[in-house]
């Protein structure tokens, strides 16, 4: 098999010479731990203190509701699937049902930011994904559901608009039809 | 001064040193002062002999409380790390009474296919043995269960028993890997008796006696500083036999780089893998103290016992200079006892045929050597003297 | 000897194309039934190349980018090109056996070598098309060794049987797995053993 | 051709009489798949005549989590945060083989920037890779505490990773094209900052662990590889240098600037055993290490402002179609990704040839002959990671 380039260590070394390499290499070894354990520790007592997560940190996502146009962009990014997004539409007003991230299978990858054409949804600091039962890992990302106020303040003003711009036409429809008949007449 | 033997008579087969056990003194005259006199004196020594216990076995569990805490402490600060921080508030000083609790109160498996009265029966036995050794130690003038003329002896012998325990336990567990660990202990146990031996011939020369009560008292001189290992006629032997004896005593006490029998990266956890609950507490205590039993023999034989500087000016106020002495012994015990965690949080662990060549073709060669020439001294100190 | 120019930044192109040139002689010289795959796209794409075959439909005619290959013809001869190569070539390691089923209705599957010359520095595939009907094909092993896990894995992906392989067993996949998964017509199981795979 | 020695089958029990008329029976110990010295959930069937191994075998597909054949049903971006999880410990490197495959078909060269700061992370995550390789071989011949020291160097590293691309362990962040954006400002100081450091600590781990006499007993002649089995056997990395080749893809196949920078290829040199024993593969990787701070050095030097990612390549990628190996010097050895496209969005294959589960299919041949707890030691110089045997 093997051709021994050199003596093995125990071989080479005389008796003595075994002696003296296994005091001094344990001498030495003792003599760097015990200077560690003077020195400070380097771990952090983790509830207590918490380390800064960095800028760039790939936490748990968060979502600006106010911006997103429910594209599912992310969800076709997604490598997994975890993104289920549903919204129904009332003109330009989003009524939000569900924006739902499984961290049960998300991987942090941050694919999903990439796409979104609003640049709404992004990685955020939180990492504490410690729970007791995984269904609540399941999360909804969404700040509220259904319509806001405001929102409904806007789909009525919308609507009144429309409603206004509907009668404006009526009203023009029937201006005109009664100047054609007036012409026909 | 007499030191204050309680239950010699409890063991009637050893031989007693004449001069430290008078017949009905101490703990059996005590509770005789107190009990009715219609008590026999079978009674008595009975008596005597569950409270000698009842003491050991706090002590014990509180040097291994103590000893757990410390080995973590030591190294978690040895890793760079804290240790246990949380229970109790101060560096986690109640850590080791709660681990203590958890394990009284965890369900006690045994395994189905295991030979359950081996099993049951091992853990009892490791920690008897380990218990039994703590009957010869001088802890201060007068605080001694028995002073056993072959003291030195005494210890070696109880302290293998371990052994037979620990195959019990690998061999009852029904588990390869505690068979493995049980057979490993057996093989390094029995290969490391005769260093072990041999290194305690030179203090044993040195005092010309087999007694640690008397090792302590001939080192009482200097003020207090006359250690065998301090003697400089006898330091060229002193020196190398106690670095043997602490060497054999790593691999007795099955502790890195000897913990073979329960090497945990290549044997899981060797003989105690099946145990849990309070049965693996004892075999813990067991580890803890027999790590603190022979660092004691070392501290009497060549740290001086309970002597320290100037220790003597208290020898006026009783219950104070017993104090100080079972502090100062125990102590320098618990010094020893944290060298042992330092080397294991430095080292690797070795093979078995390595420790078994370290044994027999590294110790016992070397042991002999520092026999015969602390034998020589001890025959030139002689000459030179008469 | 020299460490090859480096062509790319994934690496040297020229010493791998060389190599397969040789490597194509060298077997046709011995009698065997090779073909030499060479790609016809340059190494790197033009300047909005990427772009444009971004855009391009599926059933366009494609032109091909990537590794040269040398597909052996009779997969009988298996053994004798693979000494060869490791004997006269000096290719004195195996690095990768694996297969591919390029397609559901393809009728076979490729069965891929990688080998690596630590002289020559250099790489080449060899491929050998495996009738998905008769799927076996001679053991690498006596010639490569390294090649046993290898065609362990492959042969329970593919479902090919190595023949003369020493120890033919699965080895990622449990023993009793139904069907060959890395196939194209793969139907993945509803449940093993009890266990939904849903 | 060196035949390999054949273990024994495990069905079929040796009985032998040796003196005294005792029969005896080899114990079979299954070793994993939940066993500390197996670094995850490998099993290994041992076959034990008292301490001494007789037989072995490796059960492997614990870990299987199916990657290739995700790889035939996602799409080339959205496969590479499944590179992250081969080789856990160096993530980088997959990702960065992935993408140098996928970069073969799309024809592009990432921009110098882009290639410099790919080398730095591929480097520095070589050395993180090879602190947890060497202190976990610490924990597994019993030695504790040298893994907290490389966990602490191992630390600032991730702290780096962090920096730059947010994940600490599964990065993601060299994708094909280019990597994900550049190095945050001050980044490149605190990666000097680290050399530093990590040239005044490299010595505790040697003198505290490597030079140790215990170790040395331990690790020389222990898991003897000749060269010659290396190459038969496909192993690479320091398992194949530990044996005294002198093969490294980074010297002899340069990819992204290895080609101009300086460095030597470390090979094991038996001094303290025989050639390729569980030492020297020890100190192949350490040594790497100190090498891989050579090469950070003077990519820090050598590095100018630019662009990272090439600007053609977009989030969806249709490579031409044609097939591509890259295979790149990982920690463990040549990680290297075949795909094979046809044009489309979706790969046709995407194999993975990994580093781990080459080197360990040699390891049931070296185990015979040695003692049980060697076994510990070879697995652990090995350096597999299960992620990456299993795929």
């Amino acid at each position: 098999m093997a051709t021994p380039t050199s003596l093995p260590e125990t071989a080479r070394r005389s008796y003595w010479g075994n002696v003296w390499s296994t005091i001094k290499s344990t001498a030495v070894g003792m003599g760097i731990t015990f200077r560690y354990l003077w020195s400070k520790p380097f771990t952090v007592q983790y509830p207590d203190e918490k380390l800064t997560t960095d800028e760039r940190y790939r936490g748990i996502h968060y979502l600006e509701q106010d911006l997103c146009i429910c594209c599912n962009a992310c969800a076709k990014a997604c490598p997994i699937d975890c993104i289920e997004m549903e919204a129904t539409r009332h003109g330009k007003e989003l009524e939000w049902h569900q924006f739902d991230l499984d961290y049960q299978k998300c991987m942090f990858c941050e694919l999903c930011v990439y796409p979104c054409p609003k640049d709404c949804i992004h990685m955020g600091k939180e990492y504490a994904l410690v729970t007791e039962d995984r269904g609540t890992l399941n999360m909804d990302l969404l700040t509220w559901q259904g319509l806001t106020e405001e929102q409904k303040v806007r789909i009525a003003e919308a609507e009144a608009k429309k409603a206004a711009k509907k009668a404006a036409k009526e009203a023009a429809a029937k201006k005109k039809a009664e100047q054609e008949n007036r012409e026909e007449a | 001064m007499k030191p204050l033997t309680i239950i010699a008579s409890a063991l009637p087969e050893a031989p007693v040193s004449e001069a430290a056990a008078p017949q009905g003194n101490g703990l059996t005259e005590m509770l005789a002062g107190w009990l009715p006199e219609s008590v026999p004196f079978w009674g008595l020594t009975l008596m005597a002999s569950g409270l000698a216990f009842g003491v050991i076995m706090a002590f014990v569990s509180v040097v291994a409380m103590f000893s757990t805490w410390l080995e973590r402490k030591v190294a978690g600060h040895i890793q760079i790390r804290l240790g246990p921080m949380r229970v109790g508030g101060w560096h986690g000083w109640a850590q080791a009474i709660a681990d203590g609790v958890k394990l009284l109160i965890k369900e006690d498996i045994i395994l189905a296919s295991a030979d359950r009265p081996l099993f049951k029966l091992a853990p009892a036995l490791v920690l008897g043995t380990a218990i039994s050794t703590f009957v010869v130690l001088p802890f201060a003038p007068g605080v001694m269960i028995a002073d056993v003329h072959l003291g030195i002896f005494f210890v070696i012998a109880i302290s293998s028993v371990t052994t037979i325990g620990v195959i019990m336990a690998g061999w009852g567990s029904n588990n390869k890997w505690s068979v493995y660990g049980a057979m490993r202990e057996a093989a390094q146990v029995a290969s490391y008796e005769i260093p072990l031996g041999l290194s305690l011939m030179p203090p044993v020369i040195y005092y010309g006696s087999f007694s640690l009560l008397e090792a302590t008292q001939a080192q009482s001189g200097w003020f207090g500083m006359h250690w065998y290992i301090l003697d400089p006629s006898v330091m060229l032997v002193s020196v190398p036999s106690f670095v043997l004896f602490f060497v054999a005593t790593l691999a007795e006490t099955k502790r890195a780089p000897f913990d073979l029998p329960e090497s945990e990266s290549e044997l899981v956890a060797g003989f105690h893998t099946e145990y849990s609950g309070i049965r693996f507490s004892f075999f813990f205590m067991e580890e803890y103290a027999a790590m603190f039993v022979m660092s004691a023999i070392a501290t009497v034989l060549w740290f001086g016992g309970w002597n320290f500087l100037g220790l003597a000016a208290l020898e006026g106020i009783p219950v104070l200079y017993t104090t100080a002495c079972m502090l100062v012994f125990i102590v320098k015990s618990m010094l020893l006892v944290f060298v042992m965690m330092w080397v294991r949080w430095t080292l690797p662990r070795l093979r078995i045929d390595q420790v078994m060549i370290l044994g027999y073709k590294y110790l016992t060669p070397l042991c002999l050597i520092v026999v015969f020439a602390a034998s020589l001294l001890e025959y030139l100190r002689f000459v030179l003297s008469n | 000897m020299e460490a090859p120019k480096r062509d790319t930044a994934w690496g040297p192109m020229e010493v791998h194309f060389q190599a397969a040139r040789e490597a194509h002689a060298a077997l046709q010289e011995a009698g065997l039934e090779v073909e030499l795959h060479q790609p016809n796209l340059p190494i790197f794409a033009e300047e909005g190349e990427a772009k444009r075959l971004a855009k391009k439909k599926a059933d366009e005619p494609h032109e091909w980018r990537g590794d040269a290959f040398l597909l052996l013809k009779d997969r009988e001869r298996l053994l004798e090109a693979l000494s060869l190569i490791r004997e006269q070539l000096a290719f004195q390691q195996i690095v990768d056996v694996t297969a591919v089923d390029f397609d559901a209705e393809d009728s076979v599957l490729w069965g891929v070598y990688q080998v690596l010359s630590l002289t020559k520095k250099a790489r080449l595939t060899l491929k050998v098309h495996l009738p998905k009907d008769d799927c076996r094909v001679a053991s690498a092993v006596s010639v490569y060794p390294g090649a046993d896990w290898h065609e362990r894995e492959s042969g329970e992906m593919y479902g090919i049987t190595y023949e003369g392989h020493p120890d033919p067993r699965n080895i990622l996949l449990p023993d009793d797995w139904v069907g060959y998964p890395l196939r194209k017509d793969y139907e993945f199981p509803e449940e093993y053993h009890g266990i939904s795979c849903v | 051709m060196e035949e390999p020695p054949q273990t024994t089958p495990p069905d079929q029990h040796r009985l032998r009489e040796i003196e005294l008329d005792v029969r005896t029976q080899d114990v079979e110990i299954n070793m994993g798949p939940q066993h500390p010295a197996t670094h995850g959930v490998l099993r290994v069937l041992l076959r034990a005549d008292g301490e001494i191994l007789v037989g072995a075998e490796s059960h492997l597909g614990y870990l299987h989590r199916c990657a290739e054949k995700i790889g035939e049903n996602v799409d080339y971006i959205q496969y590479m945060p499944y590179t992250d999880r081969y080789d856990y410990l160096s993530s980088m490197n997959n990702n960065l083989s992935y993408s140098l495959a996928v970069e073969k078909l799309l024809g592009v060269e990432v921009p110098k920037r882009g290639q410099y700061l790919r080398t730095i992370l591929a480097e520095l995550n070589r050395i993180a890779s090879h602190l947890v390789a060497v202190g976990t071989y610490g924990i597994d011949i019993g030695a504790f505490t040298p893994f907290f020291y490389a966990l602490r160097e191992r630390e600032f590293l991730l702290d780096l990773f962090e920096k730059i691309c947010g994940a600490r362990l599964t990065y993601s962040y060299i994708r094909p094209g280019g990597v994900m954006n550049d190095a945050p400002a001050g980044w490149l100081n605190k990666v000097a900052e680290f050399c530093d450091i990590f040239d005044q600590k490299w010595p505790e781990y040697w003198n505290l662990l490597v030079q140790n006499k215990i170790f040395i007993e331990r690790t020389a002649n222990v898991g003897v590889m000749p060269a010659q089995t290396a190459i038969d056997w496909g192993c690479t990395g320091p398992m194949l240098r530990g044996s005294g080749v002198d093969w490294d893809l980074r010297r002899d196949q340069p990819y992204l600037v290895y080609d101009q920078l300086d460095f030597k290829v470390i090979v094991g040199e038996g001094y303290r055993g025989t050639l390729g024993d569980c030492f020297d593969r020890n100190f192949v990787r350490m040594y790497e290490m100190l090498e891989s701070i050579k090469m950070v050095r003077q990519c820090l030097a050598a590095i100018e402002e630019g662009e990272v990612s090439h600007p053609d390549v977009s989030l969806t990628i249709r490579p031409a179609p044609g097939e591509a190996y890259v295979g790149i010097e990982n920690p463990r050895g040549e990680l290297g990704h075949y795909v094979v496209s046809d044009g489309t969005k979706i790969a046709k294959r995407m194999r993975c040839r990994a580093p781990s589960f080459v080197n360990l299919s040699v390891v049931e041949h070296t185990l015979p002959g040695c003692m049980l707890a060697d076994a510990a030691a070879i697995i652990g110089a090995t350096d597999i990671v299960i992620g990456e045997t299993d795929r």
